[in-house]
């Protein structure tokens, strides 16, 4: 199947060149960069419509969080009490103001600060670690392996909700701890699946080959491998900012997650659940941007996953059905 | 002329990609007489497996799409046929082999239970006669105690049995016609000997008709009757293996058999070379479609696709230069003779 | 086999062992952990000191540990710190209860899970497809919790048609009935979440088999479509799927702590968190032991799973399926 | 030099641990290559048949000390290479290379073609960047590559294309020894004569030594001085290549050499059909290996091993009863 | 109750975000009809209960099933006076001896234990001598740590002797006893393990309601006894006392009408129970009061000094804050200010002696002007090169407590004082920070178990930690003095007039913020629970929302 798209590349590589071997008088002219796999992605990608929303979607989001000073005059943190439970549109508040007097709006730009750093930072951090052990792991196999992966297992055994909530518990909640808790619990799935890939990888000819002109292990790790690892990575790290804001939200909504005057989404939420009768929209807001967030954060993972599968064409399935209906002569 | 069993008429198959619709077989026909076996040969790419597909209509299944022309087992159009109706022929009257045997047998089943499966669909066969025709199928394709070995999986098995409990599979039902494509590629020279020599066999002992395909110069040479070559998509050359390996007028066949280095003879010179490689089926080359590469090509190959050929003896050729008389620079001189004679150009579908 | 099965089990022995001893340094790590429970203000400093003697508190804590390890070994959880329950006595009904909501969520989702994403992987991108695919986006992208509240909201206050929470109707303890009216309003919250994952894994894996060459064969053997699919590629699609399956045991005893908090529903996750509030240690300690342990045997099991259905598989060649 | 060879292996060994049970007990062992001795001459281009599995790869990756042998010694140059130093294996690495079997998965597909044609330069040489895409350039012209293609990835070239850029790699610090490791099997015939013209090429002009690997015995029969032919483990034959074609002494090689299909129709040859699957390494049978399946098997076979012996000039047989 | 040694008297503790107590009738439910036998009553917590034993009640949910499983010595009438009613053990009010120091009991003939024992005086001696000794951990020990011996007269009649004057004493004898032929053989140490107030079945009380059934995080029941002792039997045949996670899902299930009554809601939700007609919410500031406490140790500070020394500059504090603000907007009224440590309305209560803080910020800056505070160049006030910026701590989790950070926050940063909120899980913050002083300023509020002024604990220097729980290392010799007085005053006026004296002064110097007293709106479903008017809940009262719940009637089956 992926002659497919080889084929596909070959053709646009051959046409100027097919005819002959080139002269070696011509004095050579490289050309630009061709599209890697890349920019081939992107492009599949940048086709894909539910994709593009969520990048945009996220794209908004992250601006808002950005320019979160800019886009509204409120603070926050700094409530009247005398403003307190407005209803949506007054006073400049669009979306009303929370029981202390607080810019519900506001709240939603800065808790979209968090999460979001929450969502991206937490991906990060576990992807790096998560890479890194295994690709040692898979890479150098024996003891290492054996030991990298138990520990995987025993992390993996542990009910992680629960250990989150535990350790919460125990020290308490920053936000950097959040990050750090949340990472800690969450670098297991990248390493297995890093595993994976390099176990698969390292036993690729072109890793014998690099061997044998002499390449050392890390440079075989992180200068060949890593490139050839890098697309489910990304595609995990990318459900994985889903993931984090999830698992945000639900710690704080259990009372263990973010404390003022920070604010997340969860945090919204958890605060917004005494007013589930009288206010239900305070709820709705931040639900809405988790659910929101969380899938356009999805969308382009897949997005990004589609785009990097050689199996799935450019072209849309619907065009290729209607298509294929056009052009077949045989009998149903 | 002898009755003929399968005839492909002007075969259009295609896929769709970025670039729109491309041809992977572009207006092969080709005919298979009763209790012959015709062997396509070309280089990876070239649509062999695709014209085979084509033929038990799995191509639909592959995405791709029959795009025009005829199929016609003994005289019916599978073509036009539903994937219902083909249910009947398929696995039947004609059966298939595949290159790969281990990927090709279902790892979750016994293969016992996937060659009486055949047998029970098709031939309505109780269970206990199924197993019971499939152990002796098992024992015909030479498996040592097949009794044992039925109820064994796939992955017991080495590449070479698999290989033989595929065919068994495939004779199961005593088909008319069995397509293999790229039998023994997948396996070791010895093993492949014994393969073939098996293939050889059980043509005879069950009269079938046999379309093989390989990329192997030598695996025709040794099982053909008749040999097709395909190039890009296109059949270039088709006649029996004396005319193809002695005479062959398509300058791609002359390339082929010369690139090939022999086991006797002179050794260690240079090699003849095809200068280039194999075009894109996205980007099939106009006129000819070997003219890029071809050391003879003419003006007239650049802009006119040649129509194919074919001599008093039926030895098919699609090449210019069969018109260029005296001057022809092919070596070997094929037979002058024989390219007189035009039955039909290409564009044209020949109805029988 | 046995010989395979011995070494997992020494193997996950020993991921318990470590697991133990993670948690209990943890505990025992935090500041407010046991040895502090006692001097609270509610106590003067002496008798709280007297209690912690008499409780083994003041011992080292290897020596704690170690004496834990060994009641345990015996089948004693210990007791709550603070009012001297054993802690068996607590969890074990919860343990049941869970298993009822999981197990409801899990079988009513891989019953519509399993087909349908059968069904949608031979009609890829028809409406079928894109409606679970909408709804494996959701389950995926909604905060249970949320969900969980508005269904609450919708069905429980506002339309008064389902029981808001709780396992039983007081008074109506053990009536089957009862319980199913309880279950809806939960299992539909659960189920989302789990429908999502299960169909696109079956979808996934079925489209990945259907790839394969011996579906090719099976093809041109003249078999008819539905039996294609369900005799030749089914078998080869459910090892994946139960990998998967066996990977989730764990999300069945431990993993609805927010559905149940939710849902008042008396299981384990509701526990885990009322005593990680309440502190309780060695109640703590167990859940997560407990869970730890189901995580292990759903390993094991979904090991044993891909060996009966695949003969491939042979349990104990080179380290096994997923070790 | 003392030694008439460039390259001289003693007694190979290389045996794999099969592992398995607890704690991955070593069971058995595969003996890929079994005490092989054999010299390559400076120059010459020496030919390694055999099936299958039965250990070309294996010899040729410890011939280079990219795995290490059991036992046994190999010197290249007159050094023992397995007692060098680090610095020296680099230094020796710029002298013997590989070129491999996939024209596909021997390129890193995620490197552009001249970073891959660069790599050596760049690990083992001061070089300038500038200096490297020089060199580049010019190796590329060398094997017939258009050089305004270079900021390329692999999967924009074909098979042939690709190997090339192979070979660039292979003979771009200048080596003395390159190991192709079934460098033409999996390029169609048409391309694979333009490889093997240009292998014979580049011997030409850069004096290079070929251990050339290959189970298609008329493409060794083309480029190969000397052939030595493996069975499970073991080399079998050893003779100059004419010599070996008209005159096999090894019924195994015979075999050989009739099982090959020729592209030579009309022509009736005596064919010989073994019985049987090729052994496995893990448990070779007693005596001769080939004694299982050989047609001129006797008793003395099963039961003692024969010796690689002379048999005149350049020639070595392991037969009891050579033909 | 206080850690203190020598101390009695009012024992304050530490309340998470609802504690014990409760609320006034304002609007309860009517009367309906006459009372009918055998209804089923539902009350909704979200606590789990740890041990009914009377020796060991120190939470707010042991302290409900105790007070309906167990008769009290004494009970208290509406008004917070001790007194003797039909279900209490005691035959009549403690006589005290001239030199204040020796109590005598009388026991009810008539009371008896679930088991048909009698009550004895034994059962009354062995009680008071158990949470006496420290073997036996009960956090009771502070309130009986006083009682020097304890003479049976005979089978009925008991002498307590305490060791000095301690007028708070009287209160103390609101207790529920145990019985001692249950218990007498087991060791002071294994008591607490002893499943005696932990298993139903071996749970002897002497109540109205039997303890039936305890399925740990979800319900405890409790039936009506059919040997109860009392001639005024209970109504009510069966109390489920129901367990939710928190207090938003209380009120939905009281909304949905699976239970008939929630202690306490959060006052966020009062809006949403008064849209149903059916639910009336008992409104009434409760025995609960909520403080700012300053620390005045250095050592707690980052740069090794309290900014809070001067007594303007906790007046500026009291000043700056919007504490009317406060009651409105977060307690939605169901407060009221307070500006000493006395419930507003008590006999003890300075009224208006006692300094009032309005919300005035430009009094505030002021006064810090005065004290010397000048503001910076980023408008934070700083002296002698130390800026006002400390740390406010208060526990996770309460929501109400988070909300008058912020405010707080907010009033301080408006005259120039920087806050930093910070929220710290309960148990940690309790052991690490509140018990041994170790805080800038913290947020937290009292809940008085008992009516009685007394807060030397709370107050006096005696009481540093780890002593005491004047964790603010706050020293005032005048007041120390007083609180001394108070205690060993017997005459009620007297002892008034002390407390008086305490309320102004403190009121000065502010070793505390006293922000306000604060209800827990207690909600009933009026259309099947039932009481006459003189049974009404009385929120000021500890369990007051349990008051005579002997006499209500429940229509639910
Ligand atoms: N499912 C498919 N989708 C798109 N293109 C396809 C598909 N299957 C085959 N092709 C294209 O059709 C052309 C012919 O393929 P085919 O498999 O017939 O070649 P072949 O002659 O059998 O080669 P080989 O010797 O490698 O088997 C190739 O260019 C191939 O890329
Ligand atoms: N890393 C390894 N671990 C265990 N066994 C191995 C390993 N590498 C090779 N073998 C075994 O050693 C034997 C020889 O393998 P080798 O790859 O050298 O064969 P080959 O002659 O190159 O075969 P081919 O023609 O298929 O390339 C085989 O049986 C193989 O299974
Ligand atoms: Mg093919
Ligand atoms: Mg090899």
């Amino acid at each position: 199947m992926t002659d497919m798209i080889l084929e596909k590349a070959v053709s646009a590589g051959t046409r100027n060149t097919a005819q002959g071997t080139p002269s070696a008088a011509q004095p050579p002219v490289p050309e630009k960069r061709p599209p890697g796999p890349w920019k081939t992605a992107m492009k599949k990608f940048m086709h894909n419509p539910l994709a593009v929303t969520g990048l945009i979607i996220l794209l908004i989001f992250v601006l808002a969080a950005l320019f979160a000073k800019w886009l509204t005059p409120f603070d926050p943190t700094h409530g009247d009490l005398l403003d307190s439970s407005l209803p949506p549109g007054t006073d400049g508040h669009w979306l009303g103001t929370d029981e202390l007097g607080r810019d519900i709006f506001a709240r939603l730009l800065y808790s979209t600060r968090i999460s979001l750093s929450i969502g991206f930072l937490v991906a990060l951090v576990s992807v790096v670690v998560g890479s890194l052990i295994g690709a040692i792991s898979g890479y150098f196999g024996g003891w290492v392996d054996t030991i990298f992966m138990r520990l995987v297992d025993v992390m993996n055994s542990i009910p992680l909700l629960f250990l989150n909530i535990l350790i919460l518990a125990i020290f308490g909640s920053k936000v950097s701890y959040m990050i750090m808790i949340l990472a800690f619990t969450s670098w297991m799935s990248v390493a297995r699946l890093v595993r994976g890939s390099y176990l698969q990888l390292r036993e690729m000819q072109y890793v014998e080959a690099a061997k044998a002109i002499g390449v050392s292990s890390w440079g075989i790790i992180f200068r060949h491998l890593l490139r050839n690892a890098s697309a489910p990575i990304i595609v995990n790290a990318t459900l994985m900012v889903g993931a984090a804001i999830l698992s945000e939200s639900a710690l704080s909504f259990l009372g263990l997650g973010i404390q003022e005057p920070d604010t997340s989404w969860g945090k919204m939420l958890s605060n917004a659940q005494e007013f589930m009768l009288v206010d239900p929209l305070q709820a709705l807001y931040p639900g809405l941007c988790i659910l929101i967030v969380v899938l356009a954060v999805n969308f382009i993972g897949d997005g990004i996953r589609d785009g990097l599968d050689p199996k799935k064409s450019t072209i849309p399935q619907r065009r290729l059905d209607k298509w294929r209906k056009k052009f077949s002569k045989s009998g149903v | 002329m002898a009755e003929k069993i399968l005839e492909i008429r002007s075969l259009t198959t295609g896929f769709l990609t970025d670039k729109g619709l491309v041809k992977a077989t572009d207006r092969i026909s080709l005919d298979i007489e009763k209790g012959k076996t015709l062997c396509i040969v070309g280089e990876s790419g070239s649509g062999k497996s695709v014209t085979a597909l084509s033929v038990m209509r799995l191509i639909d299944y592959a995405g791709g799409i029959i795009e025009d022309g005829k199929v016609l087992f003994n005289g019916q159009d599978l073509v036009s046929k539903r994937q219902n109706e083909m249910l009947k022929i398929r696995g039947n009257k004609i059966t298939m082999i595949f290159q790969d045997p281990m990927s090709a047998l279902n790892p979750v089943f016994t293969v016992g239970e996937q060659i009486a499966e055949s047998l029970r669909i098709h031939k309505n066969l109780p269970e206990k006669e199924a197993w019971r025709q499939a152990v002796d199928m098992l024992r015909k394709v030479g498996i040592p105690s097949p009794e044992i070995r039925a109820k064994q999986y796939p992955y017991e098995m080495s590449g070479g049995m698999c290989q033989r409990v595929v065919i068994a599979m495939a004779l199961a039902c005593n088909p008319e016609l069995l397509i293999a494509d790229e039998p023994t590629t997948a396996l070791d020279v010895t093993v492949q000997a014994q393969i073939l020599d098996l293939l050889q066999q059980l043509k005879q002992e069950f009269k079938m008709s046999m379309l093989l395909i390989t990329h192997d110069m030598g695996v025709a040479a040794e099982v053909a009757d008749r040999i097709a070559v395909m190039y890009a998509g296109a059949l270039v050359e088709e006649g029996t293996v004396a005319e193809i390996f002695d005479r062959p007028r398509h300058p791609y066949t002359i390339g082929l058999l010369s690139s090939i280095p022999g086991l006797e003879g002179e050794r260690g010179g240079e090699l003849y070379t095809i200068k280039g490689s194999i075009p894109p089926l996205s980007n099939v080359p106009s006129g000819c479609r070997f003219h890029p590469r071809c050391p003879y090509a003419m003006d007239v190959c650049k802009t006119n696709e040649p129509p194919l050929r074919e001599s008093a003896t039926g030895h098919k050729a699609a090449c210019w230069l069969d018109d260029v008389g005296e001057d022809d620079p092919r070596p070997g001189k094929p037979n002058r003779a024989e390219t007189k004679v035009t039955i039909g150009s290409r564009p044209e579908v020949t109805q029988p | 086999m046995t010989e395979y099965l011995i070494r997992r089990i020494i193997q996950s022995v020993l991921v318990l062992f470590l697991i133990s001893i993670l948690s209990f340094a943890l505990i025992h790590a935090a500041p407010g952990g046991p040895t502090q429970i006692f001097l609270s203000p509610n106590l003067s400093a002496e008798a709280g000191k007297i209690q912690a003697h008499n409780l083994g508190l003041d011992r080292p804590v290897p020596v704690q540990y170690f004496i834990w390890l060994g009641n345990l070994l015996q089948g004693d959880l210990g007791y709550t710190f603070k009012n001297h329950i054993p802690v068996g006595k607590i969890l074990w009904p919860t343990v049941g209860n869970t298993m009822v909501l999981m197990g409801a969520a899990w079988l009513f989702s891989l019953i519509i899970a399993i087909p349908w994403g059968i069904y949608n992987s031979t009609r890829q991108y028809g409406i079928s497809d894109q409606t679970s695919n909408i709804i494996a986006y959701l389950g995926f992208a909604m905060p249970t919790f949320w969900f969980g509240i508005i269904l609450q909201q919708y069905f429980a206050l506002k339309l008064g048609w389902l029981p808001l929470s709780d396992m039983y109707t007081m008074g109506k303890q053990g009536n089957m009935l009862d319980l199913l009216y309880h279950l809806i309003l939960p299992v539909t919250v659960l189920t989302l979440g789990f429908l999502a994952a299960y169909s696109k894994y079956s979808r996934a894996s079925m489209i990945d088999v259907l790839d394969q060459d011996y579906i090719r064969t099976a093809r041109a053997k003249g078999l008819k479509e539905r039996r294609v699919v369900f005799r030749h590629a089914l078998r080869n699609a459910l090892i994946p799927i139960i990998t998967v399956l066996g990977l989730d045991l764990a999300v069945l005893v431990g993993g609805a702590a927010l559905t149940e908090s939710v849902f008042n529903w008396p299981g384990m996750g509701r526990l885990f968190v009322q005593m990680a509030v309440a502190r309780e240690y060695s109640v703590l300690m167990s859940i997560t032991l407990l869970v730890s342990v189901f995580v292990i045997l759903g390993n094991l099991l979904a090991d044993i799973l891909y060996a009966i259905v695949d003969p491939r598989v042979q349990l104990g060649r080179s380290g096994g399926a997923s070790s | 030099m003392n030694s008439p060879f460039l390259l001289e292996a003693k007694n190979v060994k290389k045996y794999f641990p099969i592992k398995t049970g607890l704690f991955n007990r070593v069971v058995g062992q595969v003996k890929a290559v079994d005490d092989v001795s054999f010299g390559i001459r400076a120059g010459e281009t020496f030919g390694l048949v055999g099936e299958s599995g039965c250990g070309k790869s294996t010899l040729a990756r410890v011939l280079l000390n990219l795995k290490n042998a059991t036992d046994g010694e190999i010197n290249f140059d007159g050094r023992n290479i397995a007692k060098v130093g680090t610095s020296e294996l680099r230094k020796l690495r710029e002298e013997m290379q590989i070129i491999f079997q996939d024209p596909y998965g021997s390129l890193n597909p995620r490197f552009l073609v001249k970073d891959i044609i660069g790599e050596p330069l760049r690990i083992h040489t001061k070089m300038s960047a500038k200096e490297i895409d020089d060199r580049v350039v010019e190796l590329m012209q060398l094997v017939g590559l258009d050089v305004t293609r270079r900021n390329r990835y692999p999967h924009e070239f074909s098979g042939g294309q690709r190997q090339r850029i192979g070979i660039a790699r292979a003979i771009a610090l200048n080596p003395k020894f390159v190991v192709a490791d079934e460098a033409v099997s999996a390029l169609d015939v048409s391309v694979q004569s333009q490889v093997l013209n240009l292998l014979k090429k580049l011997q030409k002009e850069l004096g290079l030594t070929y251990l050339f690997i290959a189970h298609g015995l008329n493409v060794v029969r083309h480029i190969s001085d000397r052939i030595g032919v493996m069975y499970l483990g073991k080399m079998v034959e050893v003779a100059p290549t004419d010599e070996l074609f008209s005159n096999p002494k090894h019924p195994y090689t015979k075999v050989l050499l009739s099982a090959i299909p020729q592209a030579t129709p009309n022509r009736v040859r005596e064919r010989i059909i073994l019985e049987g699957d090729v052994p496995s390494p893990a448990n070779p049978p007693s005596g001769c290996r080939f004694h299982t399946r050989c047609p001129f098997a006797q008793e003395r076979c099963r039961v003692e091993e024969p010796k690689l012996e002379s048999m005149g000039p350049d020639r070595q047989v392991a037969c009891h009863f050579p033909l | 109750g206080c850690s203190g040694k020598k101390d009695n008297e009012p024992s304050a503790s530490p309340t998470t975000s609802a504690p014990a107590a409760t609320a006034s009738a304002s609007a309860s439910a009517p009367a309906a009809g006459t009372p009918v036998d055998g209804g089923t009553l539902t009350i909704s917590t979200f606590s789990d209960i740890v041990s009914i034993n009377p020796i060991y009640v120190s939470d707010t949910a042991s302290g409900d099933i105790q007070n309906l499983a167990f008769a009290n010595l004494y009970d208290y009438d509406r008004n917070a006076n001790v007194t003797v009613e039909p279900w209490s053990l005691a035959a009549e009010l403690p006589k005290v001896s001239e030199d204040g120091k020796t109590y005598t009991v009388k026991l009810k003939s008539t009371a008896k234990w679930s088991d048909g024992q009698p009550v004895t005086a034994d059962d009354l001696i062995y009680f008071i001598n158990t949470v006496k000794n420290p073997d036996a951990g009960s956090p009771g020990i502070s309130s009986f740590d006083k009682v020097d011996k304890v003479n049976k007269i005979d089978d009925q009649t008991v002498d307590i002797v305490l060791n000095q004057v301690y007028a708070p004493f009287l209160n103390v004898l609101v207790t529920g006893i145990v019985p001692q032929h249950v218990l007498k053989d087991v060791p002071l140490k294994d008591l607490q393990k002893n499943a005696y107030g932990i298993d139903p079945a071996k749970t002897v009380t002497n109540g109205p309601w039997k303890w039936t059934e305890w399925k740990q995080g979800q319900y405890i029941t409790l039936e009506a006894d059919p040997n109860y002792w009392g001639e005024k039997k209970p109504h009510i045949a069966k109390i489920i006392y129901k367990q939710y996670a928190d207090q938003n899902t209380e009120v939905q299930a009281i909304i949905k009408g699976d239970t008939q009554m929630t202690e306490a809601i959060p006052v966020t939700q009062i809006d949403a129970v008064k849209k149903h007609e059916n639910l009336n919410v008992i409104l009434a500031p409760g025995p609960q009061y909520e403080y700012l406490n300053f620390n005045f140790k250095d050592e707690n500070f980052p740069d090794k000094y309290s900014p809070f020394k001067g007594q303007k500059t906790r007046q500026a504090i009291a000043y700056a804050l919007n504490r009317q603000g406060m009651v409105d907007k977060v307690l939605k009224g169901t407060g009221r200010l307070m500006n000493s440590p006395f419930l507003p309305g008590s006999w003890a209560d300075p009224g208006d002696e006692a300094v009032n803080y309005n919300f005035d910020p430009e009094k505030a800056k002021q006064l810090l002007a005065e004290d010397g505070w000048k503001a910076g160049s980023d408008g934070i006030l700083a002296k002698d090169g130390h800026k006002f910026s400390f740390e406010l701590q208060y526990n996770a989790g309460n929501s109400r407590r988070e909300q008058v950070a912020q405010v707080i926050q907010q009033n301080l940063k408006d005259v120039g004082i920087e806050v930093k909120p910070k929220a710290i899980d309960f148990s940690t913050w309790i052991d690490q920070n509140v018990t041994p002083g170790k805080f800038p300023a913290l947020l937290l509020s009292w809940s008085l178990n008992n009516p009685d002024p007394d807060a030397e604990s709370i107050f006096s220097s005696k009481y540093f930690p780890p002593n005491g729980q004047n964790g603010g290392w706050y020293k005032n010799e005048k007041l120390d003095a007083l609180w001394v007085k108070g205690q060993q005053t017997v005459d009620k006026d007297e002892r008034a007039a002390v407390y008086k004296e305490i309320g102004k002064e403190i009121s000065i110097d502010l070793p505390y913020v006293f922000m306000y007293q604060y209800g827990l709106p207690q909600v009933v479903d009026g259309t099947t629970l039932h009481w006459a008017e003189e049974d009404k809940p009385e929120s000021s009262l500890a369990y007051g929302y349990l008051f005579h719940v002997i006499n209500w009637w429940s229509d639910k089956k």
